[in-house]
């Protein structure tokens, strides 16, 4: 058996969450504690396989390690092949970290708690699959059992909220309810799902171009594309995966598909999925089409800028304390998106980083939301003030979650903005530096006016009255996510290592070592 | 010289009585002029040499499928209105100029087209036909039995289907009226019995 | 008599039978123009298969007697149908597919 | 144990002391024990740092250690030019010095926070002590660091930790407003910082001050950004003032002694880059000179006591950068030692005042010599030697800094230096005159003086206030070139002016009657610097600026961006609806469309035949 577990440690991690999420749909709504316990076991077990994955990943031999392959439609070509990078390694971590997490904090759910978590479960199980999948067709696959769950999980568990009708396009709110849950997750699954139209055409153009024979991700990254195809085919990649990481103006989904959703779902949202948009990009997009990515990297890294400051005044001038968050995710995705543009080690390894250090804080900062809104029953700042009378601990990760979007040192978030930063100097594109640099201080701007207005000052007035700091498990998922930001921001190199690793190998089939090297030279 | 006219014959037998088929008023005799035209269609098979089929054409067609639209037609008509319903007016100068159109269409692809075999070959005997339907054209042929029975029973289905409400129900209120029409006439008490 | 002059002739009864499809209001009228045009074909095939030699034109000719007779007779369940649901058996009373 | 050891004793039990402190709330909320548990880690800090300056009067290279905290390679030049990201401990004399400052401010203060604070909820005053153990951390980890990325970390948690402090009582608004203003306008300049960190890491491979480096002028000049802004200079100076928030001890120790001195270490630490790029020495120079001169104008119209002491800060801070600006990083770093005892002392004391009679304006205190004469006793030293008075600490190394910047030739900031060194005077003479010897106050009528937690650490700072500046030659032998005193016509000049200021200050509010004229005088110098041109210009850039821009990018995106996306499912259903008439459901209309289509079709056939 444990021989069995070891050899297939891969599907055992992507199998478990689904398991689950099956044992959760036979047992009957009644049984509670069961179909938690279910959804906690199913999440654990991933997790302890992330950690055991990391734990025997060999450095020293680099590459793909834990290779299982089994064929699904050879006729085709098409094998569900499963194997681990240094990248793989830590994304599989982080997911594992924040679905746990997100059990944890919605672990006393009242509503249809039987579905919620069989659809949780086997989101999550696809974006396990993402991170192992070495057939882009599995890939593929994955990718879109990762998204569209959320249409139910949003338009089924999710909160109103309500947008004033203004502006030029005022007479849409005769059709749409702008910022309900179910328009919420319409927008959300319709944008994504234009955007996996996009991927599939490339999939299937690069499947054909490189002989139709295989769907292999080895294969066809070491096909050479003729640059025609490249060209055109970078920029669906990039927009398509692109609008799942917030790409502007692909990211209008985001603020309002992350403020409808419950707790779990947006931690798992902008925790990991939107992790997955980048991670195409980077891992589909770069590494398939090289001279596309070196052509348009300008273009990227320019959107990526906009990313970075848009989101961040966008957060600014939010009223709504789940929009700030959303919106900060937008910054920070671009970010990720600005690292990955700069074609540089220090960029991608940047660029994985925040995916890992903003999807942990992310998780936080949702979780906490969810948090103040189940007691507060509002998300409006304005009304809010002095909460951290009542909720000490909740203020204080508050904070936390905020110094570490901002960057604050012995934090992970600001190795990832470090990094990312000096990965865009060293670019050819150093001017990106800075835009970076000031979306940092705009965050600290508006995460730490939003955390006074909220738990500092006078307060809190006596309409709030079911104010209490956490309680139960959820203390768990805040713990737990609070102690990863401090270890993996004091202590880098447990995951770093990884990424470098496999960053050391794949940038050099995507970046032209003489580019660096001229710059170097200046 | 006789061949010619006796071919003009029968193609005005056949399409005259077309005609007559898609332009009478009354419903009664839309189907005989149906019924005229198919047997013509018969003859026609006969000048193709093809008597099996004639043969067929006469007893099925003109037979069995002429009286079940008679009685489609006595099942569905309560009254003198919805016997003689008049073609739709305004459809049919365009309807016409369409036909005309497609007609102009296939003739034109007909005459134009060079490689049509110019002369009949030996006729085909009708053992040649037994032969290839129980060779051949098996599956086939099977595959029509089991459509066949398919169609007996959504026939017999469809047909029933209005029973089941009116076993308890007046038979004359699950008909809704949709226009004031007279009470339903002996017409519609039989195809309940039936 | 050639070919061509039985295939115009069926290509005349076809298009009588499509002005009928286009003009005709009761149902049963309807049937009736698609028989028409079902017999158009078989003369079609019968011919060819007489210019042709090929045995197989009949037997697909006789087929579609066999095929066309089932129409009817679905059709005409269906017409019964219609008439029952609605009183009468005009085919533009029956739009409950408008969009 | 070897001095490695002893560094990080003094760096980490601290932050084991803070991080015990936040997961075990029993123990933060036990009453005073958490104070004894902090008082008791500083006091460890502090032996481990004299130890190591015992170490550090021998050898001045004590001890360099790093580890790797990043992977980091070059692509394609792996081998060639290998360079990783490093943390670790580097012991020198310099960085041996500011830890024995820091630590020993550091455990007077907390001494004295223990009667301070001794009225303060439990559960805010373990948090207060959590705060200040993290404080002593982050500070060691700036002090010990061997290059400016670990500089750089410690930085960014000192300011961490002082937002933590300002925002203490986080009940009231201001105090709320005033952290976040704090973090705000340092975190603004830290850009620099991080700015320069890149530039200098990109070009030279290695975050190191040492070495040649070709871009030394941009790297210094982004580096000086976050110098002023940590170290309160001119435009960036206005946080301080309302850091002032935070409960006294807190601005004695970070917004005095220390943390705002993080940034003059900076300069001095990295004073071989800064060597090299003589026009960012001019600047700071003159941004130095400035701050000093308009920092103690304002200083003079304040009425809030730790105001006064707070622009002060302000204005030494200039002294300091001045002197670095003029490269004498010994004049510079001897001040920040002084300075950090009887600034520290200063604070403490006045500490003590505001605890005796409940508020901080000086008007509230009158007469308060007679009734806490160790407190007053403590503050009357700490004044003179802010004043330069010959004998005290703050005489030695601001005569060395007047000297300094005398000799590089940069009048403008001497004159500057000079003017201010004479309003110093000015307005702690005034402080002393009104708060200590004026008229006596009703709130002033219980006040006695302050307990042992509050009077013992006056005390021991009051020694290094007193004699710290005849210990010259040997503190500056420890971090440069040592140097002796000796009375210069400068120092003397200074002297004399700061004499005259004590003695206007008497004149004007000292003595009984009098002096009415020159208040007129000097009201409308005070009305101007009072008005705040620059805080306010600051909050309009925040206000209406900043906010109204990312309303506008707010707005944009939701009714323009989104509307957009928006509009394009609008116009999807719209089409839709209008294309539904077309299905109208009769069976002959579809058959019209089909033999209309066929037809078409064919003829199209036809033609491409």
């Amino acid at each position: 058996m444990g021989n069995f577990a070891h050899a297939h440690l891969l599907s055992i991690i992507v199998a478990a969450p689904a398991v689950a999420a099956l044992v959760v749909l036979l047992l009957p709504e009644s049984e509670r504690l069961a179909i938690r316990m279910a959804a906690l076991f199913g999440a654990l077990c991933s997790l302890a396989g992330s950690i055991e994955v990391l734990r025997t990943y060999d450095t020293a031999q680099a590459g793909l390690q834990r290779m299982e392959r089994y064929a699904l439609v050879p006729s085709m070509g098409i094998d569900l092949s499963l194997a681990v990078d240094g990248w793989g390694v830590s994304l599989l971590l982080l997911t594992g970290i924040i679905i746990t997490a997100g059990v944890f904090a919605s672990f006393t759910l009242e509503e249809r708690p039987k579905e919620f978590f069989a659809l949780l479960l086997v989101l999550v199980a696809g974006v396990f699959g993402v991170f192992v999948a070495q057939d882009i067709f599995v890939f593929f696959l994955f990718y879109e059992v990762a998204v569209l769950p959320m249409y139910l999980l949003i338009g089924v568990w999710g909160s109103h909220g309500k947008v004033e009708a203004h502006g030029p396009f005022a007479f849409i709110w005769k059709r749409f309810d702008v910022g309900g849950r179910e328009y919420a997750a319409m927008k959300l699954t319709l944008m994504l799902l234009v955007g996996s139209a996009a991927i599939l055409v490339v999939i299937i153009a690069m499947y054909f171009a490189a002989g139709g024979t295989s769907f292999d991700l080895t294969h066809l990254a070491n096909t050479k594309f003729p640059r025609e195809l490249q060209l055109w085919a970078f920029p669906l990649l990039w927009l398509g995966f692109g609008s799942l990481a917030g790409v502007f103006p692909f990211h209008t989904w985001s603020p309002d598909g992350h403020a409808a959703a419950p707790t779990a779902v947006s931690m798992l949202h902008a925790g990991v999925l939107m992790k997955l948009g980048a991670f195409g990009v980077i891992r589909i997009g770069m590494m398939l089409l090289p001279e596309g990515a070196r052509y348009w990297a300008p273009w990227v890294g320019g959107i990526a800028v906009i990313n970075v400051l848009y989101g961040a005044l966008s957060a600014m001038s939010q009223k709504d304390l789940k929009y700030i968050i959303a919106y900060s995710s937008v910054s920070h995705m671009g970010v990720v998106m600005l690292g990955a543009a700069t074609l540089t080690v220090d960029g991608w390894n940047g660029a994985i980083y925040q995916m890992f250090a903003h999807g942990m804080m992310t998780g936080l900062f949702f979780a906490l939301v969810g948090l103040i809104y189940g007691r507060a029953h509002t998300r409006l700042i304005p009304r809010m003030g002095g909460f951290a009378k009542d909720m000490p601990w909740v203020a204080g990760f508050f904070v936390l979650a905020g110094l570490s979007s901002l960057g604050l040192p012995g934090l992970a978030g600001f190795v990832a903005e470090f990094l990312v930063f000096m990965g865009a100097w060293q670019s050819a594109h150093s001017w990106w530096a800075i835009p970076g640099i000031v979306g940092a201080w705009v965050t600290a701007v508006y995460v730490l006016n939003a955390s006074r207005t909220i738990f500092f000052g006078t307060g809190p007035s006596d309409e709030f009255h079911e104010l209490r700091d956490a309680h139960g498990t959820e203390w768990v998922a805040l713990w737990g996510l609070s102690l990863c930001l401090m270890l993996f921001g004091s202590y880098p190199r447990l995951i770093l290592d990884f990424i470098h690793i496999a960053t050391n190998e794949y940038l050099p089939k995507v970046a032209l070592v003489a580019d660096q090297l001229a710059v170097l030279a200046r | 010289m006789l061949e010619k006219v006796s071919f003009g014959v029968v193609a005005f037998a056949l399409l005259w009585p077309g005609f007559k088929v898609v332009t009478a008023r009354n419903l009664v005799h839309t189907v005989f002029w149906l019924g005229l035209t198919l047997a013509s269609t018969a003859v026609l098979f006969i000048m193709l040499q093809a008597p099996f089929l004639a043969a067929i054409q006469l007893i099925l067609y003109t037979g069995g499928l002429l009286t079940l639209m008679l009685f489609g037609v006595m099942l569905t008509a309560r009254d003198q209105g919805l016997l003689t319903v008049p073609n739709a007016s305004h459809r049919r100068a365009f309807g016409g100029l369409l036909a005309v159109a497609a007609f102009a269409m296939l003739a034109m692809a007909i005459t134009q087209t060079t490689t049509l075999p110019a002369s009949p070959t030996a006729p085909i005997t009708t053992q040649q036909l037994g032969a290839l339907v129980f060779t051949e054209q098996a599956l086939a042929f099977e595959v029509l039995a089991v459509l066949l029975l398919a169609v007996t029973l959504g026939a017999i289905v469809f047909a029933r289907r209005g029973d089941a409400g009116s076993a308890t129900e007046n038979t004359a209120n699950s008909i809704p009226a949709r226009k004031p029409l007279p009470a339903p006439n002996a017409a519609v008490s039989q195809a309940k019995g039936a | 008599m050639g070919l061509s002059a039985y295939l115009l002739v069926s290509a005349a009864l076809f298009c009588l039978g499509v002005f009928g499809l286009l003009t005709r209001r009761n149902a049963v009228g309807i049937l009736a123009s698609v028989e028409l045009m079902a017999n158009a074909g078989n003369i079609n095939l019968v011919a060819f298969a007489r210019f042709n030699g090929n045995a197989t034109g009949q037997i697909f000719a006789l087929f579609s007697t066999a095929l066309t007779v089932a129409e009817v007779v679905v059709g005409l369940a269906l017409v019964i149908l219609l008439y029952r649901s609605r009183g009468d058996v005009l085919v533009e009373s029956a739009s409950e597919l408008k969009g | 144990m070897s001095p490695i050891q002893l560094a990080l004793l003094a760096t980490f039990l601290p932050l084991g002391t803070a991080f015990s402190l936040i997961v075990l709330p029993g123990v933060r909320r036990a009453g005073k024990l958490p104070g004894y548990i902090s008082v008791v880690t500083a006091l460890v800090a502090l032996v481990s740092a004299l130890q190591l300056f015992a170490y550090g009067l021998e050898v001045h290279d004590i001890a360099r250690v790093t580890t790797q905290w990043l992977p980091h390679s070059v692509l394609g030049a792996s081998s060639a030019a290998p360079s990783t990201i490093e943390i670790g401990v580097l012991l020198d004399g310099l960085s041996v010095s500011m830890l024995v400052v820091v630590c020993l401010v550091a455990f007077c203060v907390q001494v004295f926070s223990l009667g301070y604070m001794a009225d303060e909820p439990p559960a805010d005053f373990g948090r207060y002590f959590t705060w200040q153990s993290l404080f002593l951390f982050a500070m060691n980890t700036l002090v010990i660091a061997p290059n400016l990325l670990q500089l750089f970390l410690g930085w960014e948690l000192v300011g961490l930790v002082s937002y933590l402090l300002i925002g203490y009582y986080w009940k009231k608004p201001s105090a709320a407003r005033a952290a976040l203003k704090a973090f705000w306008i340092t975190k603004l300049a830290d850009m620099g910082l991080v700015a320069g960190l890149i530039v200098l890491f990109v070009n030279t491979g290695s975050f190191n001050w040492t070495g040649t480096v070709a871009v030394a002028g941009p790297v210094t000049l982004l580096l000086f950004i976050a110098v002023m802004g940590k170290s309160a200079q001119f435009p960036l100076h206005v946080w301080l003032p309302d850091a002032m928030e935070g409960p006294t001890p807190v601005s004695a120790l970070l917004h005095a002694a220390t943390m705002v001195a993080a940034g003059v270490f900076l300069v001095a630490r990295a004073h071989p880059l800064f060597e090299q790029a003589p026009n960012t020495q001019n600047f700071m120079a003159y941004v130095g000179g400035f701050t000093a001169l308009f920092a103690s104008i304002v200083a003079v119209v304040q009425n809030d006591i730790k105001k006064v002491l707070a622009y002060s800060t302000c204005s030494q801070l200039g002294y300091m950068v001045c002197a670095l600006g003029a490269g004498s990083q010994v004049a510079g770093f001897f001040h920040l030692t002084t300075h950090a005892f009887f600034k520290a002392m200063l604070f403490l004391a006045a500490g003590g005042l505001i605890h005796a009679v409940h508020s901080n304006d000086i008007h509230h205190m009158g007469g308060l010599f007679r009734k806490m004469k160790l407190t007053s006793g403590a503050f009357i030293i700490g004044a003179l030697a802010l004043a330069g008075v010959p004998g005290f600490s703050g005489f030695f190394s601001k005569d060395l800094i007047l000297e300094e910047v005398w000799e590089r030739g940069l009048y403008l900031p001497f004159a500057a230096l000079l003017i201010a060194a004479f309003l110093t005077a000015f307005y702690m003479g005034r402080v002393v005159f009104i708060a200590l010897f004026g008229k006596p106050s009703e709130h002033a009528e219980h006040a006695h003086e302050s307990g042992f937690a509050m009077t013992f650490p006056l005390v021991v700072l009051a020694i290094p206030a007193l004699c710290a500046g005849y210990f010259g030659a040997e503190l500056s032998g420890m971090y440069g070139e040592a140097t002796h005193f000796h009375l210069s016509p400068v120092g003397m000049t200074a002297s004399a002016l700061g004499l005259c200021g004590i003695g206007l200050s008497y004149f004007m509010f000292g003595a009984p009657q009098g002096g009415a004229a020159l208040r007129t005088v000097f009201a409308p110098l005070g009305r101007l610097a009072a008005s705040g041109i620059v805080d306010k210009s600051f909050l309009f850039g925040y206000r209406t600026v900043l906010r109204g821009f990312a309303g506008g990018i707010g707005w944009f995106d939701r009714y323009i961006i989104d509307g957009l996306m928006n509009a394009i499912g609008y116009v999807t259903l719209e089409v839709g609806a209008r294309l539904r008439p077309l299905q109208t459901g009769k069976v002959q209309d579809y058959v019209y469309v089909m033999v209309v289509a066929t037809i078409a079709l064919g003829t199209f056939a036809a033609f491409l035949r």
